[in-house]
């Protein structure tokens, strides 16, 4: 069991040099991350408020279509995007692929059902509450979203937290649209990887140390910040 | 009262509506001509909140159909204002729920400031504008949701056993507040179980029973004596079956 | 023979022998002959020796000389014995913008390609592959460092995902033969450099040492070890064909190779 | 673009030959997974629940942590178990390496988070409500649970469904501790994965096709079942 | 009434209770020594639904004690039922809600049987007690709160304003349940803005107001004049501040 204190060790004098390689991978998964999950969130918050209080037929459909996406294999979401981005794909000539911006493409594609469907359970749940009184004052749907985002926004959280921790531990899809190219698209999952499969599982759990650090970090910030005041739940 | 009110008459013709397989309201016919304050009186269960929703265009009607004046039932929920029997009350504090029915009909920001001052003070509130109203007593999450429909100022008013957790003082302003909206040429429907209630304020009566609509009357008519036998029991706080 | 019916043994191996097809057709002959299963781990080397050094594969089949060597000294394997070998080539772009095609000093090659500052993948992983290939920059004096950013490009993936990689960016790239020939999305990538003998690639297997590991199943190891390297095994490696191309000759009856 | 109408012919053509190597995977693929999440959900609903009603110092930290955990990266997870079940670890007399019962084991601590964060949550709304009657009535700790988890089962299946979406998408984990064996620790997505790495994008793209397609089928099936009766929330 | 009651006194001392920095309730002393109906009286917002939730053990006192008769507070949740302001009903059928209280007290099926049904056609809800409880008209849930802490059959009865939204005929049903019950020797303690009811029912009177207890007094004595200045205006009717 060595390999345990070692990868605390690792993680330790990782943390400690501050290894500008280890700064480099942690601030571009951060980056990819972030951005993907609050693009995500844009629009998955207000669709998956959407299905919860606007009956349409075959709504039943779509709630079951958004839970199975939660499903998608992030290899194959990996693979579809390498596809539309690559020289001869239909998005070719954007020339995004292997670069940090495809790889914000893919976690969001892979977090936004993550978000869409949790905020739908959430929602739908406030919704049945308010839903007379705000048919009552003739709310529009626009003005349904935004009363049952806001009063359900500190509920709201854990689900944005859950796409955010589907997209910071996530490394399928970003090792394909990104190449995992050292200084330019390595991520902290993809390095993970790599010193695995160099049979330095040491390394790699250190970096899993690094990185569960980093989303506990994150979590609190997210927590302290966003449920703070009056809209307390945790 | 005379019917300039442009809302009028309110006509419900052979409405019924159905949840679970269960009819709720059973061919309920009738109009209502003038201004003033119609009572909605019946036991428990009779359909009175189910009756007043369906007035107000929140349910779909099973069959029948529903007009205020040349309107349609859905089409009238902007000049109207409903208080529920049970207060839907947003997270919010007492003041943003004000807020947020003036927001919803584009008033501006010194309207809404001053509407929201001149309301909460109506009601009492002005000195808890700032809590979270869901932790506001029964009393006062009551009276907040009739400030806030009182804030709509509008042509209809709908009213669900507004004063069931009021005290005396309380329930007597929205009895102030329901006379002079009926004064002033506008319609409030109010459903009640308080007879002293019904009687200190009602124009009209209607009298339902297990979904059914057995009595329309003129207040004093039927406070002296109803001519449905149920309702006679009824009101003499006998049970009604 | 001997063993009973349903034992398995695990083997530890690199991934262009389990992805080339090549175990998939001689496993199932294995297990008629001997009754003995094979369950194949495919990893990278790396990964497959750090396996057999926690005693978790009863067999490895790799191709990385130093480290091989490195395993037995160690006391981990029983003996590092040649069953086969491949070959390295150099795959690039059509347009081959370096001019390497041809060429059959790999070292010319590459050295072509850097100073055309073309674009070139690396494995970037530490596998046997990308070790060669270090050696190979290294007969040039070279060593890739910051300054070669802007051409020489580290995955940090294994070999499939760096022809992936290398298609995608019309970049020259180092495979063993198997993966290449069995890669299927090579879209603009051709095989370019091929036949230097410092690209042969030569494979081993070796027991794990159950002195070491007292549940190694050595016997059923040893005999699927006996098995790869008798006539049989090594005809059967040598008929074995993908798309009509023979991908790994045998090395075990061949008294000059060892 | 060929690669997609590839992948789909390659899917149907799977499908319709009804393969035996595809069904042995696909078999495999959910009882692993479906074996997770109950297992997961089993341990995680209760503490999710716990947690959310009963205060206790530090809680705000666990909470913060459990969501923190639904970061834990797969690759992390299945080394750390790999390492535990490894021969020379500390579980390694239990022969589990490379089996499916150690996918299993991976899966579930990789869902377990997400489900109790969740169910966390999703409680903790509902425990606001009915705390002071469930006080009220002297209901004990274990009472509390019961009665929120039974009130609460329509909108805690879209946390189980998650935490499925989570077990079966994912590959970093299976592939360390299962080893990929074929006939034997097999699944879907370390399949996709391995037709990735030989190049065959439309083989992978098309599993990954008939992964969803499962999925769907899977959410169909629970929110039919479980969210049906009186108990629709979808 | 005697004091046979092994749950009186009831002694409340120097209780305060303080939420988000607001005192609540502020230095509350009281003894109930005998059994039969207390009566709550105060306006909206004075602190009663507070004040029984106290009594009830449901909240953490910020300073001063209560005892019922030996035992702490804390630990006679058991021998007591509470019945909200604002009903707590599950998301089960109304039977279910009463069965569920049930099971809690460990009861045996066959007598769970008997409890609901007899407690659901004491409530007149026998007719719908399949139905999901939430779905239930505002009295209909009242009432079903009702027989629901009726099921218990407990020592000592909290009621939090439990006929506000019933009509003449269940109020008249809740009041002889309550009277039936204080006959029986058991305790009852009730808040009500209900003037009249309160003079129905009432044995001694509490009279809050901003969370302070201004007047203890019979009932018989407060109705006919109350010695606090501002609980006699405020069964007058008149506004309270
Ligand atoms: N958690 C809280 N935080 C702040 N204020 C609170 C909280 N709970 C109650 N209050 C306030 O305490 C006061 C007393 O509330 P309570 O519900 O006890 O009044 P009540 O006498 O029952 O009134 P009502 O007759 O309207 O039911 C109210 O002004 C209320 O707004
Ligand atoms: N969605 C529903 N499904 C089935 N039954 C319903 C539904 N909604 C209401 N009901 C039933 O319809 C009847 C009428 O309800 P309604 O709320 O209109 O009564 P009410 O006259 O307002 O009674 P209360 O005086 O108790 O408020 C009740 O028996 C109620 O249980
Ligand atoms: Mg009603
Ligand atoms: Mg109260």
């Amino acid at each position: 069991m060595n390999e345990f204190s070692n990868a605390f060790r690792t993680a330790a004098h990782l943390l400690v040099e501050m290894d500008p390689g280890l700064l480099e991978v942690v601030l571009l998964s951060l980056r990819v991350s972030l951005s993907a999950v609050i693009l995500a969130a844009v629009f998955a918050l207000p669709l998956g408020a959407f299905v919860a209080l606007t009956p349409f037929p075959g709504r039943r459909g779509v709630v079951i279509l958004m839970n199975a996406m939660m499903s998608l294999p992030p290899v194959v979401v990996g693979l579809v995007i390498y596809l539309l981005l690559s020289r001869t794909g239909p998005l070719g000539t954007t020339g995004l692929l292997f670069t940090p911006t495809a790889m914000i493409i893919a976690q969001c594609v892979l977090v936004f059902p993550i978000i869409a469907a949790l905020t739908r359970q959430t929602v739908f749940d406030l919704h049945e509450e308010y839903d007379e009184y705000l048919r009552s004052v003739g709310a529009g749907t626009r003005q349904k979203i935004a009363t049952l985002l806001w009063d359900g926004r500190a509920r709201l959280l854990t689900a944005i937290l859950a796409g955010f921790g589907r997209a910071i531990a996530e490394v399928g899809a970003v090792i394909i649209v990104g190449g995992n190219i050292l200084h330019s698209t390595r991520v902290m999952t993809t390095t993970i990887a790599l010193e695995t499969s160099k049979g330095d599982l040491g390394m790699a759990l250190g970096l899993g140390i690094i990185l569960v650090l980093i989303a506990v970090a994150v979590n609190t910030a997210v927590v302290t910040i966003g449920g703070g005041a009056n809209q307390r739940t945790v | 009262m005379q019917s300039q009110h442009h809302m009028l008459p309110l006509v419900v013709n052979g409405v019924s509506y159905v949840a679970n397989g269960k009819a709720i309201i059973e061919d309920v016919s009738f109009t209502i001509h003038d201004a003033g304050l119609t009572i909605l009186l019946g036991p428990n269960g009779a359909g009175k909140s189910s009756l007043l929703k369906l007035c107000h265009g929140l349910w779909p009607l099973s069959s029948g159909s529903i007009r205020w004046g040349d309107a349609d039932v859905q089409d009238v929920k902007q000049k109207q204002a409903m208080v529920f029997q049970r207060p839907v009350l947003l997270r919010r504090s007492a003041a943003e729920n004000v807020d947020h029915v003036l927001k919803l009909r584009g008033a501006s920001s010194a309207e809404r400031a001053r509407v929201i001052e001149e309301s909460l003070q109506w009601a009492g509130l002005a000195n808890i504008a700032d809590m979270p109203a869901r932790k506001l007593s029964g009393g006062e999450q009551q009276s907040l949701t009739i400030a806030r429909a009182w804030a709509l100022n509008p042509e209809v008013l709908l009213l669900d056993e507004p004063t069931a957790n009021l005290d005396p003082a309380a329930t007597r302003r929205v009895e102030d507040l329901i006379r002079s909206f009926a004064e002033a040429g506008k319609k409030v429907i109010m459903a009640t179980h308080n007879i002293a209630q019904a009687r200190r304020l009602a124009d009209e009566v209607l009298f339902l029973n297990h979904g059914r609509l057995l009595e329309q009357a003129p207040a004093e008519q039927f406070m002296s004596g109803p001519s449905d036998p149920l309702a006679g029991r009824f009101i003499a706080g006998e049970l009604v079956e | 023979l001997s063993s009973p019916k349903g034992t398995n043994i695990t083997l530890a191996s690199t991934t262009s022998t389990e992805n080339s097809g090549l175990l998939g057709y001689l496993l199932p002959i294995f297990k008629g002959d001997s009754g003995i299963g094979v369950r194949v781990v495919a990893v990278g080397t790396g990964q497959a020796m750090r396996m057999a050094m926690k005693g978790d594969a009863d067999v490895v089949l790799v191709h990385h000389r130093p480290s091989e060597e490195l395993f037995v000294e160690e006391g981990y394997g029983v003996e590092r014995i040649s069953v086969m070998h491949n070959d390295f080539i150099i795959v690039g772009p059509a347009s081959d913008p370096a001019g390497i095609k041809g060429v059959t000093d790999v070292a010319a090659a590459l050295g072509r390609i850097r100073s055309s500052r073309a674009a070139f993948v690396s494995r970037g992983d530490d596998s046997g592959t990308h070790k060669r290939e270090l050696s190979l920059w290294a007969t040039l004096g070279f060593q890739p460092g910051d300054d070669d950013r802007d051409w020489y490009r580290e995955s940090g993936s294994g070999q499939g995902a760096t022809l992936n990689v290398a298609s995608e960016m019309d970049a020259y790239c180092l495979s063993d033969r198997a993966s290449w020939v069995t890669f299927g999305n090579k879209r603009g990538l051709e095989l370019l450099v091929e036949g230097d003998p410092l690209l042969l690639n030569p494979y081993s297997v070796i027991l794990v040492n159950p002195q070491k590991y007292p549940h190694i199943k050595a016997p059923e190891g040893q005999q699927f070890i006996d098995w790869l390297v008798s006539e049989r095994g090594q005809q059967l490696i040598a008929a074995f064909r993908v798309e009509g191309q023979q991908l790994f000759f045998p090395d075990a009856l061949d008294p000059t190779e060892e």
